[in-house]
């Protein structure tokens, strides 16, 4: 009889355990997608650059946040400030498929920058950047949050990181384009934006699809176990996706005369962001609106960001993982139910009144004002030491041929 | 002898081709070009900000004849490739100074 | 005691929806593959295009899916023939994660048609479309048989989908080809038929093994629960795929002189498409021999399609999703061995006579006359009010460019 | 009171045919890697004819796997050397899903060879070699090791086949790219080797994530029950990948003064290769340490095979599946921690001494023999009959147009 | 008549097509070239093996026009494209024998 | 002044780079075209439907030189790239009315 009921539990652990890796196998393979999305929605010249980028982050990152991140997030706690064991070896203090799903998204956080700051900033400073997040910025909001710090003391909820991962990401993808300026050529006289078409479409909508995919082991994933709300968890997180590319889409439509296409995928990926924070506090209603709420925070967010800011992102990663980020955490202030799974406090909406959704909004202010100046510091840092960007030269010919002397469609008459 | 440079929308390449097989045209060439002419430009859309792709899609086809077909081939063009819009393609001809076949160094009109 | 039966219950409970849920996240990537497969075989004027077809037949399908066809699908029947609660909020009458596996399997039979009518249809009348196949025309042949209504009363055995998904998005496929007409430039005079080769046979062949991998979803996972069992379908799948793919080489080989990547690569999907009905019904070798006769279909089918009935369907949809839908389903009612998994009636090969054929062939029959019915009538509606087809110049200088107002590879140099 | 008990085991016996089968699912994928990084790593002209080569060996060789191969490699063993039972139908002596996850491993040994020999091998040879790999060759060695043949009684230890899948696969690799000689102008006066550069960096680049991410399926899943374990497996697959990155990207940074794209991406499956012997009996640092020289091994290999040996292999297949196949099986007996899950005798450097090295020196020795001996013949017994290699007219033009009639890019200009 | 191949770097174009807007052009054919000039190639690394990309991307730019407009440019070309470094470019001038335009079947001047 | 338009198969260009190089061509312009000539055109297959791939692939190398090296240029080439094949290639050569060097705006021989 103890027998069996150590069997039991011992299966009960395994299968959590299966969950868990499964949905980190998935989460891994959105580094494809970040790839995908990145190099199609940028030209033709730089396109082995932003692979390397997204290749190298993703393995500087894994073994900066086993060696250090993990304990500095996990760890005992220092103030609830940041951890303090485990590092060099964390499978003194977690086991390791935990520690390797919180590897795969420590590095989510670190690969949305590229995309922001694609086309012009130099390799060198790129991989010290990707270092420096996976082992500082990144672990000490984990350590928050999720490792149990102060924030989640607050009663501040993000199941799977609409902040922790992607506004971390966001904050330091806008710092990181604002410092760097535009590419050539982006605005033109009076600061008018000009297109920068990027160079294929098909690769960016398969990189879009492969994020939605791997964003099934994102945010089910995220319950580190097996319970049956893993399938509510999902269905919030399809329909988010699908009213984000739904209302980018007519949005678009209306705006521009033509449904389009860029921000279309992006909408979907805006969705994403969105639920992310209350994927598991949300009915299935809720998750439609937040999707269409961010389909429109695309659409007017890239505008904003061109035509107000004149910064240039070139692949949407400030309104994608920013702005939606931050809204989807406020979001969960607004539409939580308490019944449900992630068991939080009820959102405005839901008669919970304005303390869950202060504390959100004490989280998006922290989170952003610890990972804005950290980022800000070390970007400007950067710039005055190794230098941030290519020389203008190096930008118009393509990064390619100069920072890896390499081209990437040899074959092919690729256009200046 | 003299050189043919046309200019036509992609979509008509099948057609030229017909023409010029049949005025058993020795030899050709065709290459992309983006064209800009009488046709206008359209505007395009990237992530909500607008351009103007305002070269449009052009086949080049170079032919190599004498003066005599030369003179044949422009009519069979004008008459059969004419749709009276814009757009409907130029011919450029230019004097040809020497043609060699590099197989033999055959020179001059033995060449084409 | 009974506390320990209770964790076990819920154990393999949990098991139960972890095993939906992952094959529904491998069918869902199939969105991918129908992504990729279709803008491959077609021009890289188009491919924009098609990409915002696949993107939003699932986003709105998604949605719709939801609100109405879950409830006509598995609400309380009217008669046998379609459901009649369960609208806008299906939790009520079904568990979430079977909710996403159910919507995932209808994107699929949605998707299927936009390959048919790929390079000239006008995108809002696909939307249009779309959305009517996810309210309507999928979920009611999903509740003559899934559902519970008339169709499975009989006997009709089509265990993951040959008939209910493949061969409804075939016949809408069919129709909608038809309606519409062939590209231009497809049929040249005496309607020859011309070939147009697709952009990128790299990114089809992509797309077929990203369909071949969310397969080994769609079928093993339509046991809906975790058995052993679904080893033996994955084996029937793998099987049928593979000896598709080898027929229609070895047959296009023979036929043509030379070995053609397109159509052994429809072989492939043929022979995907053809095992579903039986997957869980036949022996390895009842799926080889499935296999080997749909990529003979594949090759015959599609130059029956083009050469006599002079129907112009570019990525062959009709081949592989109708004519292999309709074969595979009736093969059940010819290989099915009682005692496996699927627990039909025999086939006729196994000594069960005609009657499971005979079932087989009805469901056939009656899916076919309401499907072909309803998209018919669909696209006559659309084709006489909103228009169906693009104009002529529009559809020459490519549906990216004048529907969407954009360029899908801008850095190349794209021959017309 | 046994009724629970037996449910109890049922469902922890479900369990690991669960996770087995969702790793054969992930190891399936990996043939959409192989495809995508073969076709990248070359030129455009041969695209078609890479992408049919990987299609079909995976279509032949499922089916022939199935007829003999599975039955020589787990049927009664004859002296330890191959299996005698279990032909045509192997469900007799195993599992469906067992014989599935057995298939895709096969599958993988076959498809390494591709890239080797890409560009200019015939197609029927291929075909015919691909036939050979499946029935004979590398049953025969899972035979000696994973069907409990006399190498695994050695003591052997090669955990998810390093040997038994890379290194057959690389030596066949090795024989087929030698004796085929180099493409056309691969070589200059002198021997001095010319860089014949991959059409599509974007589609090698994503073929490796897809590698990557089917190597979690490769590695924890060769537990072939739901064991814990799987984590600690995936994170030491994970950290070497990521070594095997950053070491090959900052080794060709210091040696050609520029970090090069194909060589990193290589060096993350050169990390893979080399770790999959070890994967579970070696520690995290042991796994970053086998990274490193696996990249190491990659750029200086690569080198040596053309410069020194002048032999040409396209994608690096020899560099990757061989070189790290044989350095990861060696590693083991340097890292092994006998504690680890993999239960083995503690390696060099552990206090192991020589003994478990000696064994997998033996291993590696008797597989390499045996593989390219056989592939050896094989392709001199081919090269006399049907001919190895296509004509030099065809070479040039491109198999793709001489072999398949097809293009694979009809819409862009392509560069001869 | 003149035919004039402009052949500059590609960074260059949108000024270019500028300078013949304002010129008035009446029409244009851009297509891409590999060149090679005064401007030396760079060198390029695949999986360790250099290489010489000798061949810089360059774009072509021709149009025709009459003898006065061709001089013209040229002008406003040079001192508006000039930057005094190597690949800068050229301009390569032909005389043309007859422009056609096919729709109208009118020649010589009157078709431009 | 001549311009030499030399249309040869892909693979030779290589050959042909070295000849030009030796030759001490000023510059050189590459590009893509499809070609037909007495070589014949093959025959493709997509999906089961035969088309022609009546045009080949071809490579178009133009230089302009003074007239005493295109003539050297010319019988280098057709010494050193006949293969007495159909398919070999051919060279058209076209009289140049000027060049102009952008970056200093010198003409004529001084621009080559
Ligand atoms: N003067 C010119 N110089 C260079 N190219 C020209 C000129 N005029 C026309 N073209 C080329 O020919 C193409 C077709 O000319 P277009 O003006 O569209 O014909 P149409 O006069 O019948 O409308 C243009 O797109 C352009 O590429
Ligand atoms: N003699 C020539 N024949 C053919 N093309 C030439 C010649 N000279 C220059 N070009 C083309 O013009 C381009 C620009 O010339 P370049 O020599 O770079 O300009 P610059 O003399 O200002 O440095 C070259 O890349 C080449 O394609
Ligand atoms: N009269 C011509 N006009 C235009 N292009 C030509 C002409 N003759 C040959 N060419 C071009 O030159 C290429 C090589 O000519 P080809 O006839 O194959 O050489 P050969 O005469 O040695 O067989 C052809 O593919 C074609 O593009």
């Amino acid at each position: 009889m103890e027998d069996l009921t150590m069997s039991v539990e011992t299966l009960a652990r395994n299968a959590d355990i299966l969950w868990t890796l499964i949905a980190a196998i998935l989460v891994f393979f959105m580094q494809a997608g970040f790839a995908m999305v990145e190099t199609g929605f940028t030209r033709a010249k730089n396109a082995g650059n932003i692979i390397m980028k997204n290749t190298m982050d993703f393995a500087v990152g894994s073994i900066l946040f086993l060696l250090v991140g993990y304990g500095i997030m996990f760890g005992d706690k220092f103030m609830g400030l940041f951890g303090t064991t485990g590092f060099i070896d964390p499978t003194t203090i977690g086991d390791s498929y935990f520690i390797f799903f919180q590897t795969v998204f420590a590095a989510t956080a670190a690969t949305i920058v590229s995309g922001a700051m694609a086309e012009r900033t130099k390799f060198k400073s790129y991989l010290i950047y990707s270092a420096v997040i996976s082992l500082i910025i990144y672990p000490v909001v984990g350590a928050w949050t999720w490792g149990g710090g102060w924030l989640s003391s607050l009663g501040f909820h993000d199941f799977a990181g609409s902040t922790v991962v992607h506004s971390v990401g966001g904050w330091s993808a806008l710092m990181g384009a604002k410092i760097l300026g535009p590419r050539i050529g982006k605005f033109g006289p009076n600061k008018r934006p000009n297109a920068i078409p990027g160079h294929s479409l098909t690769l960016g909508a398969l990189g879009v699809f492969i994020l939605w995919f791997g964003w099934f082991g994102f945010n089910p994933g995220s319950t580190v176990a097996l319970v049956p709300e893993i399938g509510d968890i999902a269905m919030t997180t399809n329909l988010a996706a699908a009213a984000g590319g739904c209302s980018a889409m007519f949005i678009s439509w209306f705006k521009f005369k033509k449904p389009d296409v860029g921000l279309t995928l992006n909408g979907v990926l805006g969705g994403l962001v969105a639920i992310t924070a209350g994927t598991a506090a949300v009915s299935n209603m809720g998750a439609i609106l937040i999707g269409l709420i961010a389909g429109f925070i695309i659409v007017f967010g890239a505008w904003i960001l061109e035509n107000i800011f004149h910064i240039d992102d070139p692949v949407g990663a400030v309104p994608v993982h920013l702005m939606n980020g931050v809204f989807g955490t406020l979001a969960v202030g607004l539409f939580a139910i308490p019944e449900n799974f992630g068991g939080t406090a009820a959102g405005l909406f839901y008669g919970g009144g304005l303390s869950l959704l202060g504390s959100q909004l004490i989280g998006v202010l922290s989170v952003g004002i610890w990972t804005s100046l950290t980022a800000g510091i070390l970007f400007l840092i950067l710039k005055k030491t190794v230098g941030l960007r290519v020389s203008p030269a190096e930008e118009l010919e393509g990064l390619d041929l100069r920072e890896h002397g390499s081209e990437s469609y040899p074959d092919f008459m690729v256009k200046g | 002898m003299k050189k043919l440079e046309i200019v036509i929308k992609p979509e008509r390449l099948e057609l030229l081709k017909a023409i010029l097989e049949e005025a058993d045209a020795t030899g050709v060439m065709i290459s992309n070009v983006m064209g800009y002419g009488n046709q206008k430009g359209i505007t395009a859309l990237y992530r909500g900000t607008r351009y103007t792709v305002n070269f449009l899609p052009k086949v080049k086809v170079t032919t190599i004849t004498d003066d005599l077909k030369a003179e044949k081939l422009i009519d069979q063009i004008c008459s059969q490739l004419a749709q009276g819009e814009a757009g409907d393609g130029k011919i450029f001809v230019t004097d040809i100074a020497d043609v060699i076949r590099i197989r033999t160094g055959e020179r001059g009109d033995k060449a084409l």
